[in-house]
């Protein structure tokens, strides 16, 4: 198998403890897919119907209820997300897997370049370079140099979220998990953001979407896996779907 | 019951005055002090007719170690002839009837306020410090308690900060005499108001030396062949008072710790602290012998 | 007698001696008897007695005379005399219920079983110069003497008073005893470490030196780590002393002695969760009847129980315990009149060091701390 | 990838401390599901019961729990201010990761704090002392770890100064004098003075103002990328945790409840005390 990323009957519920009695919700049941290296799939669907469910199981801000999810490593072993120990999640998460969600959270105070640089830094940059490298990103993002050195807390909306968007980049990860990146973001904002993705693609990393903008997932994904009520309804070619 | 009719008027004490049970229990908690070379044994420290804090430790150290034969030596401030030396000398000859000398070689007891004699002592001689604050750590903290737990467990961080202190507001550390030092590796001392002059003869000497603090009720000890290191910085040395270029304007001698005189014209005179050293060395440059005073 | 060395020091201090007997007496008055400092400096001989912590008024009356009325010097003295002394025996455990009181007040209730008796006490006269003592006739003192009822007053009394606080105890308002101390540690014979048993404590304060243990005791009461004290009873009276004979293993009457003692209710110590308020208990007892000191001794017998995390100073049993003896506390104080050239010496070197450095580098500026 | 085990810094096997005499019956009297931690039979305090987890090298593992928890009651037991009534710890900078620290005797106690952790108090004047001056309390760290050249302490005490950011012209004031964030900021240079593998914060950024908390949780964050310090957070503020750590452990009334990812903890807590605390959050 060459896949980067098998999905296998995944399960998500969550249970839901009240004063005096649980309450049992379906995330997702019974997700099954396949990624190549380098594919970029889309996830479809009406809200709620359980797209970022999916995501978030994946980086395991889930805790999968049933299935498995293997994802091969760069140095070619095979980890079940699902079930890998917690350090071997975050030892992926630091160095090939990263998550993008819609809204940046950061510690207040620390300037743009900063957040960016330090996810170098923590990969073994040096610092400077690791800056340099962060304002090219800033850059690329197109936002505005004197915003570098203050802290996003303070940016519009759009800035934020493309801040946010840099500082996964810029590690290029070979998984990238993308939740509604582009949500409340302008147009011209949105072409900056699809164009990094693009960037990244060409890169060769392989992506997973949720977008509720079928716009920008038609210039960027290769597959669309469609869901209603938390299981999959189909998977087809992108081009299918338009 | 007491009866007044049954008290002596003058005087008929035990020999060397303490009765021979706290005798036996200041020899017992010397015993333990010199098995643990540095550590501060407790004792019970009864009352005598000298005041507290004018050596009464040193004192019960010696009365409970003296016996008829020993030749005993009292200095104050390295003097023969103090005044509290010579009110203690009487206690213990009164109390005894043991010889007394000046000579320093010739004693086989030495008891003595804030000096070490110049004269490099022996194997066969004790020396008796008398001790006002036993506590080393009292710079740093005050409570008995407390130190006995900074002991146990070796902290002694809290007097290097002080040291550090010193040094980061007077440019070098400003302990006069009493200068706290570690001993045999383990405990700290405070090696009683010596000054550092006296510190190095403590280290790795011929001589036992015995440190009674009667007020505060502790005994220590320094065992011959014991290291005793003034706590000093790798960088920032331990150093002994400056008598460079100076010589007792008596004597003549270099090299000894000098009583500093003003001469009631604005100058400044120096004469040695160890009297019985200074005769000693006057003595013999002026030909003639010294019995060890008269 | 050996050979002796001897100095300058030897004479000048004989001449130190002759000196202080020469001011006793160069004022030509008649020699004070021991009698009559025994009988008519009744508190000072009972204050010396207490901090010299040895029961002997005559040696006591001897040494106030030997010390020219300074009561420290003379309750060293006694101190340094009870050192010489054999310890034969101990007393079997008094109990003070029996005291053949001389006085007995309680500032807790109005009314107590047995009554008050106010006894001998100047708490309620005006302190106003009396100048008829300045020459007191025989004859009018023998007719005091003789004069009615004053004699008698002490028989009328009964043979045992119940105690104030048994009353409290019976409602269940005291907190019983924290630690059953049972054994009796001799202070003067062994050295005790922090905490002190309880023992140990009160020797060290029923020895202690009325002065400083009223400063400490008035320091608490005026909010450095109030107790709200009472004074549930204060008794002054004669308490026999038994001992258990030696051959008939049956106790032994030696003798009666004057003590004073207070007993301070204080408010329950807070912290102990869960447990039912309670009052609690200071003790205080010295030798003779030396009434500030006994209730001081009963304040900082609570105070120094004190579980509170930050302590005032009358809260710190080791501040405390160190701090109120009053030979200790004299002997160190004065030792400054002792020659200090050497350590002088060795400070001024330092100094002189420090300056030297501070004109070489004058930007490390020194700070206050 | 190494077997999960190896790579420890501190493991702690089911470390229990108990306040007061104890009875057969409490451990199974308190807990979470009695929602107490004080025995109801004989009254004693159970502040912490059976607690394992290893913190791994170079992360922050975050314990959160209201108050009475038990979370600073550990952190305690872990830096031997107390006694701990049952358990294990292992260090791997100590004796191979294979001596249990609190069979340890006081004087092998206080080596291990001296030399390989460090502590973050919540209260500044815990951990400083305000009479030493800000450098002679770095000094301290270091004398204690039996570094006693004068020049090098100097050298050293500035440069973690100015890394917390103290001037270096307040380096030989009193922190007597200093701001609640300015004390807490000597207090980590002086947790870090010795270069310890771990270093122990217990709610370190309580009573400080919002923008101070920022400047110090940043400060923590930047020290442990620079540095790659393992380290015990403890908070009962779930928005410090999440800025913080790695992972994440809840506790409640003396028991850990829950152990996981923090982003799992905070968005799909399994617990029903977990998800009350994170309902609850602001």
């Amino acid at each position: 198998m060459n896949d980067l990323l098998t999905v296998h009957g995944l399960c998500k519920n969550f249970l839901l403890h009240r004063q005096h009695d649980a309450k049992l919700l379906t995330g997702c049941s019974d997700v099954s897919f396949s990624l190549k290296p380098g594919e970029f799939m889309g996830i479809a669907g009406p809200s709620g119907a359980g797209k970022s469910t999916i995501i978030k199981c994946i980086y395991r801000t889930y805790l999968p209820s049933e299935g498995e999810i293997f994802y091969r490593t760069k140095d070619g072993r095979e980890v079940d997300l699902a079930a890998a120990p917690e350090r071997d999640i975050i030892s992926l998460r630091r160095s090939e897997m990263s998550y993008v969600s819609q809204f940046l959270k950061v510690i207040p105070r620390v300037p743009a370049v900063d957040i960016l640089a330090e996810q170098l830094v923590a990969r073994g940059w040096r610092p400077d370079g690791a800056r340099e490298r962060a304002r090219e990103y800033l850059q690329m993002m197109n936002i505005d140099p004197s915003l570098w050195d203050t802290s996003p807390v303070t940016f519009s909306g759009g800035e934020q979220q493309r801040v946010n968007l840099a500082r996964a980049l810029i590690t290029q990860p070979r998984l990238l998990l993308l939740d509604e990146p582009t949500a409340s973001l302008d147009a011209e904002t949105k072409k900056i953001v699809v164009q990094a993705l693009l960037y990244l693609k060409k890169q060769g990393s392989t992506m997973i979407g949720v977008f509720h903008d079928s716009d920008v997932m038609r210039r960027l994904v290769d597959r669309v896996f469609t869901m209603t009520g938390g299981r999959c309804r189909s998977i087809t070619r992108m081009q299918e779907v338009v | 019951m007491l009866n007044l009719r049954t008290i002596e008027r003058k005087h008929g004490y035990n020999f060397a005055f303490l009765d021979e049970n706290t005798k036996r229990e200041v020899r017992r908690k010397t015993l333990k002090a010199v098995a643990i070379p540095g550590h501060q044994v407790p004792f019970a420290s009864p009352e005598l007719p000298i005041a507290r804090g004018w050596g009464t430790g040193g004192l019960q150290v010696t009365m409970a170690i003296i016996g008829p034969d020993d030749v005993l030596k009292v200095i104050d401030q390295g003097c023969d002839g103090g005044v509290n030396a010579v009110n203690i000398r009487k206690l213990l000859v009164k109390t005894t009837g043991v010889r007394t000398t000046f000579a320093t070689g010739e004693a086989t007891i030495v008891q003595t306020r804030h000096r070490i004699p110049e004269e490099k002592l022996r194997a066969d001689q004790i020396l008796v410090l008398q001790v006002p604050i036993p506590e080393p750590l009292r710079f740093v903290e005050a409570s008995m308690a407390k130190t006995r737990e900074m002991h146990a467990e070796m902290d002694y961080s809290r007097m290097w900060v002080f040291l550090y202190e010193n040094i980061v507001k007077w440019g070098e550390i400003t302990i006069g005499a009493r200068y706290p030092s570690l001993v045999n590796g383990r405990y700290l001392i405070d090696p009683s108001p010596i000054p550092r002059w006296d510190v190095p003869k403590l280290h790795m000497a011929d001589t036992l030396f015995l440190f009674g603090a009667g007020r505060e009720k502790r005994i220590y000890a320094v065992p011959p062949h014991t290291s005793v290191e003034p706590l000093q910085f790798d960088d920032v040395p331990f150093r002994v008072e400056d008598f460079a270029g100076r010589a007792c304007l008596r004597c003549g001698a270099t090299g000894t710790f000098l009583n500093e005189i003003f001469d009631g014209r604005g100058g400044k005179l120096y004469v040695c602290s160890d009297s019985y050293n200074c005769d000693a060395v006057k003595a013999k440059r002026e030909g003639t012998t010294d019995g060890g005073g008269q | 007698m050996g050979y002796v060395a001897v100095s300058g020091g030897s004479e000048a201090i004989a001449g130190a001696e002759e000196l202080v007997k020469f001011f006793r007496l160069r004022g030509g008055s008649a020699a004070l008897a021991v009698r009559q400092i025994r009988d008519q400096q009744r508190l000072a001989v009972d204050k010396v007695m207490g901090e010299g912590s040895l029961y002997a008024p005559t040696v006591a009356a001897l040494a106030l005379k030997q010390a020219e009325g300074d009561s420290i010097e003379a309750s060293f003295i006694l101190r340094a005399y009870r050192a010489t002394q054999p310890r034969r025996y101990t007393s079997l455990a008094v109990d003070t219920a029996a005291m053949a009181i001389v006085r007995r007040i309680s500032g807790a209730f109005q009314d107590i079983p047995g009554g008050q008796v106010l006894g001998p006490t100047r708490d309620y006269s005006q302190r106003l110069v009396d100048f008829s003592l300045l020459d007191e006739k025989e004859q009018v003192i023998r007719a005091f003497l003789a004069g009615a009822g004053l004699d008698a007053a002490g028989r009328d009394l009964p043979d045992s008073f119940p105690k104030v606080v048994a009353l409290l105890r019976a409602e269940g308002l005291l907190a019983p005893p924290e630690t059953a101390d049972r054994g009796l540690r001799d202070i003067t014979r062994e050295s005790l470490g922090f905490p002190y048993p309880r023992s140990a404590k009160l020797q060290a304060l029923a020895r202690g030196e009325t002065g400083a243990m009223m400063a400490l005791a008035y320091s608490s009461i005026r909010g450095y780590g109030d107790i709200h004290p009472y004074l549930g009873e204060l008794r002054v009276g004669y308490v026999k002393l038994y001992i258990t004979h030696p051959a008939l293993a049956k106790p032994a009457y030696v003798g009666k002695v004057l003590v004073t003692e207070a007993e301070i209710i204080a408010q329950y110590a807070a912290g102990e969760k869960g447990a039912t308020p309670r009052l609690s208990l200071g003790y205080g007892l010295c030798f003779g009847h030396n009434e500030l000191k006994a209730i001081s001794m009963g304040i900082l017998d609570r105070t120094t129980r004190s579980k509170a995390p930050q302590k005032a100073p009358a809260e710190d049993e080791e501040f405390v315990l160190y701090h109120i003896d009053g030979i200790e506390a004299s002997g160190f104080v004065a030792h400054w009149k002792l020659p200090h050239y050497v350590t002088f010496q060795s400070t001024l070197d330092r100094l002189r060091r420090s300056q030297a450095l501070k004109e070489e580098a004058p930007d490390a500026e020194p700070q206050d701390d | 990838m190494a077997a999960a085990n190896d790579a420890f810094v501190l493991r702690v096997n089911r470390l229990t401390k108990r306040f007061g005499a104890g009875c057969p019956s409490c451990y199974a009297l308190t807990g979470p599901a009695g929602e107490t931690n004080i025995c109801p039979r004989c009254g004693s305090i159970v502040a912490c019961h059976d607690v394992s987890f290893d913190l791994e090298e170079g992360e922050i593992l975050g314990i959160v729990g209201e108050s009475g928890s038990g979370k600073s009651t550990l952190v305690r037991c872990l830096y031997f201010d107390e006694e701990v009534t049952d358990g294990e710890a292992f260090l791997a900078a100590y004796g191979g990761g294979r001596v249990n620290l609190f069979a340890a005797t006081a004087q092998k106690k206080r080596h291990v704090r001296n030399h390989l952790m460090g502590m973050v108090y919540q209260n500044p004047l815990l951990g400083i002392k305000p009479h030493f001056t800000a450098g002679g309390n770095v000094a301290e760290k270091l004398l204690t770890a039996d570094i006693y050249n004068y020049a090098g302490i100097r050298t050293r005490a500035a440069a973690l100064l100015t890394r917390t950011e103290i001037p270096r012209g307040r380096m030989d004031d009193f922190p007597a004098y200093f701001s609640g964030g300015m004390q807490q900021r000597v207090q980590i240079a002086k947790a870090l003075a010795n270069n310890p593998p771990l270093l122990f914060l217990d709610e370190i950024t309580i009573g400080l103002d919002l923008s101070v908390q920022a400047r110090v949780l940043d400060l923590v964050k930047e020290i442990q990328r620079e540095l790659g310090i393992a380290m015990l957070a403890v908070s009962h503020d779930l928005g410090v945790i999440r800025m913080l750590a790695d992972r994440t452990a809840v506790m409640k009334n003396g028991r850990i409840v829950e152990l996981g990812l923090t982003d799992q903890i905070l968005e799909d807590p399994q617990h029903r005390y977990t998800q009350l605390l994170v309902q609850s959050m602001l």
